[in-house]
């Protein structure tokens, strides 16, 4: 075992912590147009995809060193390495991957400037996490593709100019994975209807698609006919050790240790009531161990070993802490936690938000259910339902 | 031997549920939460005329005369489809008046309670989050005409559609006090907040120079002790209402699970959905009878009422809370959309927990009663 | 609600109580013959088989009267109502409801007596929890049965003079619960073998048998051929709620809140750890939960209401119970939870083998999930696995 | 950047594994546990051969000098088959004549420990049940020719075959001492017990009139705090030797779920059981990284080497004794018969628990560290 960095990836922290003490001011001093800098900054140092190949704009960047820029960006709480967020994810190595020259061309260098969002369309009313099990409508006209279907929990639709959208051109198949096309579509073709979904917590931040014979040219279709589900799951399943992940896990439980310090409870400080420090000592290991599990997992990437299904490890882990710190929050608050939003809020009501959001978290990355399935039928090798 | 209802107690349930269902649906429910009161007055007129009201009011002053276990029966059943009425506050306030009110004070507020056209809630919480009556700190000062107050109380149950206020205060020399504060009156402020739970209504009210007179103060010498007996009243109440919260977002998670299919089976099929709803039902059943318990406890003034109030709350502060988000979760992502209800029972769940003493509260003033 | 006992029903505990005030010493102070001489006195109060017609030598006691009898029992830790337990609780129920005049003349009088006891051949190795799926083998030959085949977790079989025995009549059946027949077999019968099962505790309470060709009159069968399901599932089913049994759980918190003032642990009584005196606290409160259940229960039967699975709630609590309470032991124990016999172990050991003797009651009675499956499938509707 | 283990020790851990397959099978434990000593005495010549028993001794005095990552391997690997010696305690006696130990004293007693031929044990405990440094009760008074010791360590784990004892003690002035106290020395009396997990040794030793020459007494000045380093391994060594007997437990349940059929299915088919089985792998993997993390630190002498002890074992305290009960619950009746091995599993957890320290005492010391 070894926590030193070479010193190659040392001198790449120093640049990326000098980078950080030039431009980031702390988070009352920053200006307006501080974001719209930031992102010119970091595209100039191609630190927006920088896990790219350099030859298509991006960063070249090793594992490590991926790591080690998210680290340290994570622990000073600097915006995001790029506004394009799915596109980064998965958008772009998708193209990267299956798309044609003109595709790179054109769809690669908006992604890595931001210029616009992308969203996924994937998930549908009935298949829920069964995602194989889509029935999107898509049929050849020419050179044109019909589309007529619906989309569900697709994520800020209402604010992305394209989707990445999967669609079953062929019913009759072998396996449910067959049949389905992948294809890359303007979200202002006529025909196309978002409906954004209003949560509990009242925000929205998903949307439903409805999808009333869209027409797209042959030429938007991402990697071959039938070949969508291979073009999308190779970039969903590319899953990092998401350490960085981790860093705002053990800034929320020090914000919570610190509420339990400021807030008074039957006319003490919240933190003097033993069950709300155990929990606080309980959820401060637990995050420990995310962490440490993350750095296991890194190691294996770094051995250059595959990373198959231990994700599932932090991801329960995550889904259970987010559920919990909302609660924690909540129980210190006593009283005040049934008022949301009034006078005398502490924080102004964010922790209450709080625990009305973790379903974002929790229920999009797959349902603690279901991580418990994949570790079960995958790792341990435990028979299918 | 009975630990059951009586005959005219399953009749009001039978009759309070086809009300409800016919009256309160959970669609007129999401509709009169989001008006400015919160609850919707003609229901509340149609409440009273029930009696509902009125239910623990002594006949002679034109309430029921009945008891806490059977107002717990129409509790459970209002908590089933989480209508919102400030008839748990109301209750408790003209409690306050029945136990320590003179025969004047009785007289004034008691018929109006009564039949609902005022509504009446206790303010008892203050900055410090203290339930124990030992935590109250607002001070009463001797003035010209009688009691002067100058605070606040916070998180004040229904207090935006409250017009009568039980203030918990000091009197001077320290003893426990018990004023009736009238809203609108001088120096009066109510300020309405927005509850985490949209059904429930919260808000604060802030005393400036209020004075009670005589005929608002109520007879002092056992409002420590009153106030105790309020708070527990209070618990045990939450407790009934959060039970048929419970009910209810278990009957809708139990549909679902149901009708919801996933891999070619309805997801009830499956054990990882099953058990935990197989779980929720034994702690459903454990709150009834702690709750069922503890009501009757209170009503005979047995000697173990305040444990057994303790203990109901307790319990449910803790298993109640796990059982919202569990249903939410159980729906995955439809949960916790706006538009399906088992999210408002997780709200539910929420807002339960601190009212009238968390699990921390409890547990610990179970130690104290020598419970351990 | 009304807690309060009618006049009859005062005078029965009132009689209860002074025949206990007579004649149950202290646990210290008893004399050798005592449980011979007890057996002897509630067997001509007629309180064995208290629940049984008169006319078959029972009490006919009412639900009440039982419960009151049980109840009183409990709380002066009485030794039990009878000394042949799966006797009194379904062997002697059945034979009344199924058997022949002559089987009744000969077992009935028996079982109360106490002359010797029996045990239940039902469970088989891989029938587990779905106890219908039997397959141990039985032929008709002229006058008698002919069994081939295997029983398992056969409690106290080696102490037993008589089995009740479900056996295979038939195995061309339309449901598993078809062509089982009902057999009382004489447990030195040539060709059983009873082997004890050793338990993790090291002690062995239970047994698997063997029958090897076993040969058994047809007149020992109880009931009709092919009906043996009927017969003993509807002793099996006639669950009581079981106020009684929660009072062993509220002595045993009694004894372990003792414990946890006695046991010094970092230096100070074990009680003044905060996370130990929340644990017994939670637990009271669910002993609490479950005498109140049992109580609900009741007076449901009371009311003349059949009990349906509503006792699998009791069952969880107590089987979780069973369980926390030995582990909540053991936290208290500290570093002499380590040490299961020697000098200075606290109460001889007894925490420990508490720790180690759960399964006993958790799995014997059903599993947990299996209780589960019961409470989702009976009691919420929900579909079958 | 590497938080995984080197090619030696992946060479080593499968070594270990394919050694202990071969000589120390589960069978094989089922019947050393049975003898007297509770262990073998021919495995443990095999496990010196191997270099397990000297892996933290310096090469100077016979060890192979390496480090507690190393040891964590070999113990993870004796945890999977839960193989009963005193690896542990004589790794522990070692590093405490390591630590603070005269150059003759080292010289006296490392090659022997190194080399398996003396068995080292660390006897802290005594009635009060205190890990902690500060509750160290037994006194050492002046007398000709040393420190005279009257008093009892219980809980001393491997006492029934040890030959050495490292005892904690109270110096005249009342700074913490250790000494080294012979079996068969005038006064000792060693005593075994029937411990809960019969692949583990306890037993008390007791001290009448023992007097420690300076020949015994280690080095006083930093005592306390090689105690404390002492009790902090320890922890480290039991989480890692618990963590591969959690990963036996689950192994065998795993292949017992796909076994076992139930309704006409393998039991695993089940999310009632699969799911169990999959939180199971996830508390592994989280102590896993935890213990490693924790060894790490303590080799390196890294500044937050408690806090990272203390999570490890407060974690692994709380979630393998659960394990253990679900892996037993999860086999049905079997899983409790003497016959089934998972029991063995079950009561190692529950030996694991207060082993250096329960999660109360993990917790307490982790807001004791600043850390809440």
């Amino acid at each position: 075992m070894d926590f030193q960095l070479s010193p190659k990836e040392e001198a790449f922290r120093d640049e990326v912590r000098s980078f950080l003490d030039e431009n980031l001011l702390p988070e009352g001093e920053r200006a307006d147009d501080f974001v719209g800098t930031w992102f010119q900054k970091i595209r100039e140092k191609r630190w927006v995809g920088f896990s790219w190949p350099r030859e298509v704009g991006g960063g070249g960047g090793s594992i490590m060193e991926q790591v080690i820029l998210k680290d340290e960006m994570a622990q000073r709480k600097a915006p995001p390495l790029g506004s394009c967020f799915m596109g980064l994810a998965w958008v772009g190595p998708a193209i990267i991957q299956y798309g044609t020259d003109e595709q790179k061309q054109r769809f690669v260098p908006e992604i890595l400037d931001g210029t616009y969002h992308w969203c996924t369309g994937y998930s549908e009313p009935d298949s829920g996490s069964d995602l194989a099990s889509l029935k999107c409508r898509c049929e050849r006209e020419g050179d044109e593709y019909v589309i007529n279907g619906q989309k569900i929990w697709t994520s800020i639709a209402m604010w992305s100019k394209w989707m990445i959208l999967l669609v079953r051109t062929q019913t009759a198949v072998l396996t449910k994975h067959d049949g389905i096309t992948c294809l890359l579509v303007p979200m202002d073709t006529k025909g196309i209807d978002v409906r954004p979904i209003r949560n509990m917590s009242g925000g929205a931040m998903f949307a439903e698609v409805f999808f009333d014979d869209v027409r797209v040219p042959v030429e938007n279709r991402l990697g071959e006919e039938g070949q969508g589900w291979q073009v999308t799951i190779s970039a969903l399943a590319s899953e990092r050790s998401s350490i960085a992940e981790v860093h705002g896990l053990i800034r929320r439980i020090a914000e919570i240790g610190d509420l339990a310090r400021r807030k008074v409870k039957n006319g003490r400080p919240a933190i003097e009531a033993p069950s709300i420090r155990r929990r606080i000592l309980e959820a401060e290991t637990q995050i420990e161990a995310m962490r440490l599990n993350g750095m296991r997992f890194l190691t294996k990437q770094l051995k250059g070993e595959p990373l198959g299904s231990e994700t599932s490890v932090n991801k329960l882990l995550r889904a259970k802490l987010e559920v919990d710190l909302g609660e924690l929050a909540l129980e210190i608050l006593g009283s005040d936690a049934a008022v949301r939003k009034g006078e005398g809020t502490l924080d102004g009501g964010r922790w209450q938000d709080l625990s009305l959001n973790w379903p974002d978290v929790v229920i999009g990355g797959g349902t603690p259910n279901i991580q418990k399935n994949i570790i079960a039928e995958r790792i341990l090798g435990l028979p299918k339902d | 031997m009975n630990f059951g209802f009586t005959e005219e107690q399953e009749l009001l349930r039978g009759e309070a549920r086809k009300f409800l269902d016919q009256h309160a649906p959970i669609a007129n429910v999401r509709k009169w939460v989001e008006t400015p009161e919160g609850f919707s007055r003609e229901l509340w007129a149609q409440m009273a005329e029930l009696g509902w009201t009125g239910l623990l009011v002594p006949e002679e002053h034109g309430g029921v005369g009945l008891d806490l276990v059977t107002l717990l029966v129409v509790l459970e059943e209002t908590g089933r489809t989480l209508c919102p009425s400030p008839l748990i506050s109301n209750s408790l306030a003209a409690r306050a008046i029945a136990l320590c009110g003179s025969p004047l004070q009785q007289a004034r507020w008691l018929p109006e309670l009564a039949q609902g056209t005022k509504i009446g809630t206790l303010a008892h919480l203050e900055v410090g989050d203290g339930l124990g009556v030992d935590h109250v700190r607002l001070e009463a000062r001797e003035t010209d005409g009688g009691l002067r107050l100058d605070g606040a109380k916070c998180a004040v149950a229904d207090a935006p559609a409250a017009d009568l206020f039980v203030v918990s205060y000091r009197a001077p020399g320290g003893a426990i006090g018990l004023g009736l504060v009238e809203r609108g009156a001088a120096g009066v402020e109510v300020e309405s907040f927005e509850a985490l739970d949209p059904s429930k209504s919260i808000g604060a009210l802030r005393l400036d120079g209020v004075v009670l007179g005589s005929d608002a103060v109520l007879a002092s010498a056992d409002a420590g002790e009153t106030l105790e007996a309020l708070l527990e009243i209070g618990a045990a109440l939450v407790t009934a209402e959060g039970v048929g919260a419970a009910e209810g977002a278990l009957a809708i998670t139990v549909q679902f699970a149901n009708e919801r299919e996933q891999f070619g089976k309805p997801i009830g099929t499956y054990q990882g959905v099953k058990h935990p709803l197989a779980e929720m039902f034994v702690d459903i059943e454990s709150i009834k009878s702690l709750a069922y318990y503890a009501a009757w406890a209170l009503d005979e003034g047995a000697d173990d009422a305040s444990v057994a109030v303790s203990r109901a709350k307790a319990y449910a502060s803790c298993a109640l809370p796990k059982l919202g988000i569990d249903c939410v979760q159980l729906h995955g992502g439809v949960g916790y959309t706006w538009e399906y209800d088992i999210q408002l029972y997780l709200k539910r769940t929420k807002w339960l927990r601190p009212s009238f003493g968390d699990a921390d509260y409890h547990y610990e003033r179970l130690a104290a009663l020598g419970d351990a």
